[in-house]
């Protein structure tokens, strides 16, 4: 089974050197199709992963090194558990759907983006996988320098350069701090295996070096989850990315950061700063995240950077399930983010649909445009359904497994503040469709960002519209089915209890023990998720409506927004100094938590 | 005094983050970023150091005898390859910008607001 | 710690500020040469001889494409009216 | 943000930051004490189970030979988005491009240096296991090689020498090639980058196992890359400057 692993990893980097190898002497369908089969297989290889993870983790270690008999890891391993199979399984299947959506959407550009797009999921497998310290930074420079080229592809225009840019310079910072923060720990615990940095920490005071490290680290991987104050670059990302890529991006490279900030806790940190209360930083870094996303998510009109805003507020939502520190909330948010990445691939590929074909992503200039559009429409209105979670379907089962979750730790206000954030963003979402697809609502909206160019669209036909039409409806019919996926929530639920158990880490990886799961428990709808997702089904619908009426405000709300809206300058010295004060603010944080 | 190598990379680190933050030209922001990193070569080596220690290479020196960490070096040389890659990306994007836009100013680069 | 590595740690926190420091892009290019070498250097003193091969060989490709860029640059600020 | 604004902002985070750090660092052992395990656990075992002289070279290439993978392809994927931001250029207009020195005796110096330089990175490749150096650094030697090529004036040689489609399939089959010897480990002894060829005698080159083929991959791949980062760097650069000049 470990070789399933590193067969994951290898394959799509070897298809990359290949196809980059035979540029100039082979035809572009034959990279393309050879790029679809790696991305294909991979997918197929994680899946087995994932269906082999239900007893103890797959761990290997790469060239055979296992640890020594005092415990000491002298080499590299994968530690493959249900949640880390899952994410890269996820990135496969969007990578997949993201290369056969490019076959027909990119009228030229070479071997480049088949190249980059495998590298990309390379890096995001490995980093969904890989149990040492320092290969995580690898693979998190792996996937950012791939992303980073790829956010640049439509590299004639100016916006591509400014965004791409700006991802750059704010991850490669944020990779720096994970870097130092690896250096602090290498320094205490002499190890670079996280299950060993586990167990060195362990019932230990956590002390200004621990906290510094865990900030360190932790604010490295929220820069790629896009966390509020470290968000300022999935925008601009987004904005100007080419479609297929904005799902890579939204779809599980955030979601990875979020990942990887649990992994972390869970197995190297828990041991001594769970003697702490952490649960009030990471719930407070959620609900602003979700909050902040969700109101500058309304104040969009570029329909990628509306979507982008979106995904910012989810990662506060899937935040806030694992800010709870509990298993339900874990669950919730895996549930969640899994059923949310299917969801948004779909939104953004029709958004690139609409963009091709009317050269413009501007909600207001496309108003009524794609009323012809069935199959687009019905596809992105399946979407927004998807993102509300109404009862039984999309994201309402994470949804109502991260509500049970608050509940029982008392946590009334993160499921309110959940809720809001969803009906923010998925009213926007429904409203840019109304307008787009069925020409409902005025035409003009003061509240709604000034686009810089506001040109007359364009209008063309591309050829192979059914076919884009068809993957992004394959995604959408996946995410609402995860809401009724039979033994998705007992599995989630197991999966969460095992992520979270640190000493069944430690004895599967160092010591090689198998630790059988426990048996899958039951889960039961509750009435009040019910409950909780007509209403939030009920809210988006009346922000929809808000929206279409030009977002009729008081005078007095409308300043706090201008200015909310100005502090996402473009400007990259801002968003460095906000990181940077972010990184001390929540290394202040943690020490009054760690007291 | 043991621990001012340390401070030396810590120092190093927030140098190079204040010449991104405040830089004005992209070439300039890019070697900052240099900087910055350089101060994980400089933290980690420390860290591995080994009072009276030599090279991990047992060429000329007989086995047994006192080294210096070989695993920090193996990660440095990793984090120098980063680092030049990130240097040639954004030097590439200064160019880029520059050839369409005219400046290197990454504040004069208006398109992306809100 | 002996003096040398006092020294080597001095000249490197002194080069990397100037690196900084120096705002003109060409200038930079020509400190960070020097920076360049003191990490060299201390890379030395800290037993660490593949590591300091490759500050050099990095070097050798660093320099000469920020060189390229700013040269390029300056020529085209020059051409300007 | 208004600048001071800005540099406000940033002042009290990095004082934060500052103080985060100065506490971080005193929690660190004192310079000179580092207390393993890991490094010691390496520096005692790894020659006897790898036979390799140069300690490092064992760890790059066989304890952490996954890290190294994931090096070459960060290198691999950077290459090729430059390749991809800098693709608008025309072969016509890189063909435009006059040789940089026209004086007969600095090209036949220059030249000369060639020759030493590339031995020079080859053997630095060769060694890379015994002494210090390896794939990295004289892969980077290589390609300086054919920088000195152009340096020495010859645009066209240069040009001539790194044909592009010969320098994408070297830098394929350098990155490829990394993975794949790590997957024949993986079918002949089980797994990824596991080594299958015998350890041979300590110092020699026949040592080390197949840390000698992944050194030897990895420098393809740095010489391929960097050669082609040079390449689109000068044209890129150089190009623009041309069409100023009047026809």
């Amino acid at each position: 089974m470990g070789a399933v692993a590193a067969l994951a990893v290898a394959i799509p980097l070897v298809a990359a050197a290949a196809i980059a190898a035979t540029g100039q002497l082979l035809p572009p369908r034959v990279h393309d199709a050879a790029a679809i089969a790696a991305a294909a297989t991979t997918a197929a290889l994680t899946f087995v992963l994932v269906a082999r993870t239900g007893g103890p983790r797959v761990v290997e270690w790469f060239g055979g090194w296992t640890p020594r008999h005092d415990n000491v890891a002298i080499g590299i391993d994968f530690a493959v558990d249900r949640f880390g199979a899952g994410i890269a399984a996820l990135a496969a299947v969007l990578v997949t759907a993201a290369l056969v959506y490019s076959w027909s959407f990119f009228e030229e550009g070479g071997h480049f983006f088949p190249v980059l797009v495998l590298l990309f999921l390379g890096g995001m497998v490995g980093f969904a996988l890989t149990g040492d310290l320092f290969n995580w930074f690898v693979f998190f420079e792996l996937m950012g320098v791939a992303a980073y080229a790829l956010t640049a592809y439509q590299v004639d225009e100016t916006g591509p350069i400014q965004g791409a840019f700006n991802f750059t310079v704010t991850n490669s910072i944020g990779g720096f701090m994970v870097l130092a923060g690896i250096g602090l720990l290498y320094g205490r615990t002499g190890a670079l295996n996280l299950a060993q940095i586990g167990r060195q920490l362990d019932e230990r005071p956590p002390d200004g070096l621990v906290v510094a490290a865990f900030t360190l680290v932790a604010v490295g991987f929220l820069v790629k989850a896009a966390a509020v104050p470290f968000h300022w670059w999935l925008a601009d990302a987004h904005a100007v990315a080419p479609a297929p890529v904005c799902v890579l991006f939204s779809g599980v490279m955030v979601e990875l950061g979020v990942f990887a900030f649990a992994r972390l806790y869970w197995t190297a940190f828990e041991g001594t700063l769970g003697e702490h209360d952490l649960r009030p930083v990471v719930l407070g870094l959620g609900a602003l995240t979700a909050l902040v996303g969700a109101v500058l998510c309304v104040l969009q009109r570029h329909l990628k950077r509306l979507l982008a805003y979106s995904t910012i507020s989810h990662v506060g939502i899937f935040l806030l399930g694992v800010g709870l520190l509990s298993g339900d909330g874990l669950a919730g948010a895996g549930v969640y983010a899994l059923a949310h990445g299917l969801a948004k691939g779909s939104l953004f590929l029709v958004a690139g649909i609409l963009i091709n074909r009317h050269g413009t992503p501007d909600e207001l200039l496309l108003r009524g445009r794609a009323v012809g559009s069935r199959g687009a429409a019905l596809v992105y209105a399946a979407g927004g359904l998807a993102l509300v979670g109404p009862p039984f379907l999309g994201v309402f089962l994470g949804k109502s497994l991260l509500e049970d979750g608050a509940l029982e730790e008392g946590q009334s206000w993160v499921v309110v503040t959940a809720i809001v954030a969803s009906v923010l963003t998925a009213g926007a979402v429904l409203r840019a469709g109304a307008r787009i697809f069925l020409g409902w609502g005025v035409g003009a909206d003061p509240l709604l960002s000034p686009e810089p160019e506001e040109v007359e669209p364009l209008e063309r036909e591309s050829p192979q519209r059914t076919v884009l039409v068809a993957v992004a409806g394959i995604l959408v019919v996946g995410s609402l089915a995860l809401g009724l996926a039979p033994g998705l929530a007992p599995r989630a639920k197991a999966g969460a209890e095992q992520f979270r158990d640190r000493h069944a880490y430690v004895d599967e990886v160092l010591e090689a023990k198998r630790v059988e799961a426990k048996p899958l428990g039951g889960h039961h709808t509750k009435p009040e998720s019910i409950v909780l997702g007509l209403v939030t089904l009920g809210g988006a619908l009346a922000v929809c409506a808000w929206g279409l009426r030009g977002h009729p405000l008081p005078r007095i709300a409308v300043a706090p927004l201008d200015r909310l809206r100005a502090l996402h300058s473009g400007a990259i010295g801002d968003y460095v100094a906000w990181m940077v004060f972010g990184t001390a603010a929540l290394g202040g944080l943690v020490t009054l938590a760690a007291r | 005094m043991s621990h001012a190598p340390y401070v030396v990379a810590a120092w190093l680190f927030l140098a190079g983050i204040y010449g991104v933050v405040t830089s004005r030209n992209m070439i300039h922001l890019a070697v900052c970023m240099a900087v910055t990193q350089s101060s994980t070569y400089v933290l980690l080596l420390a860290i591995g150091y080994v009072d009276g220690g030599t090279a991990p290479i047992y060429r000329d020196i007989p086995v047994g005898t006192k080294v210096v960490d070989p695993v920090v070096p193996a990660l440095v040389l990793t984090d120098i390859v980063v680092s030049v890659t990130l240097t040639a990306l954004v030097l590439t994007l200064a160019s880029r910008a520059h050839a369409s836009k005219g400046t290197m100013d990454p504040d004069a680069l208006p398109e992306l607001k809100g | 710690m002996i003096p040398l590595q006092i020294v080597s740690f001095a000249l490197v926190t002194i080069t990397g500020t100037a690196v900084v420091l120096t705002r003109d892009p060409l200038r930079q290019a020509v400190v960070n040469g020097f920076f360049g070498l003191t990490l060299v250097v201390l890379f030395l003193v800290l037993q660490a001889p593949d590591v300091a091969i490759s500050a050099i060989v990095v070097e050798s490709v660093a320099f000469p494409l920020i060189l390229l860029v700013a040269v390029a640059n300056e020529r085209r600020r020059e051409g300007e009216p | 943000m208004t600048r001071p604004a800005r540099l406000g902002l940033f002042g009290v985070g990095a004082l934060g930051l500052a103080a985060l750090l100065v506490r971080a660092v005193g929690g660190l052992h004192g310079f000179g004490g580092y207390p393993g395990p890991y490094g010691f656990v390496l520096a005692q075992a790894a020659l006897g189970e790898r036979h390799a002289a140069n300690i490092v070279a064992s760890v790059v290439y066989d304890y952490r030979a996954l890290d190294t993978m994931g090096e070459e392809l960060i290198l691999f994927a950077a290459v090729t988005g430059v390749a991809l931001l800098l693709r608008q250029q025309s072969p016509e207009r890189a063909a435009r491009r006059e040789d940089a020195v026209r004086s007969d005796a600095v090209r036949f110096f220059g030249l000369g240096a060639v020759g030493a330089a590339a031995l020079l990175g080859l053997l630095t490749i060769a060694y890379g296991y015994v002494t210090p150096g390896g794939g990295f650094q004289g892969g980077v030697f290589v390609a300086a090689t054919f920088a000195l090529v152009w340096a020495a004036g010859s645009y066209r040689l240069f040009h001539h020498l790194t044909p592009e489609p010969l320098v994408d399939l070297a830098e394929g089959l350098g990155a490829g090639g990394f993975v794949v010897i790590g997957l024949v480990g993986l079918i002949a002894s089980g797994s990824l980058f596991e080594n299958f060829l015998p350890l041979g005698t300590i110092n020699t080159l026949l040592s080390g196992g197949q840390i000698a083929l992944l050194n030897w991959a990895a420098g393809l791949e740095v010489a391929a890359a960097t050669t082609l980062l040079f390449a689109k760097f000068l044209e890129d650069v150089m190009v623009p400057e041309e069409e100023e000049k009047p026809a």
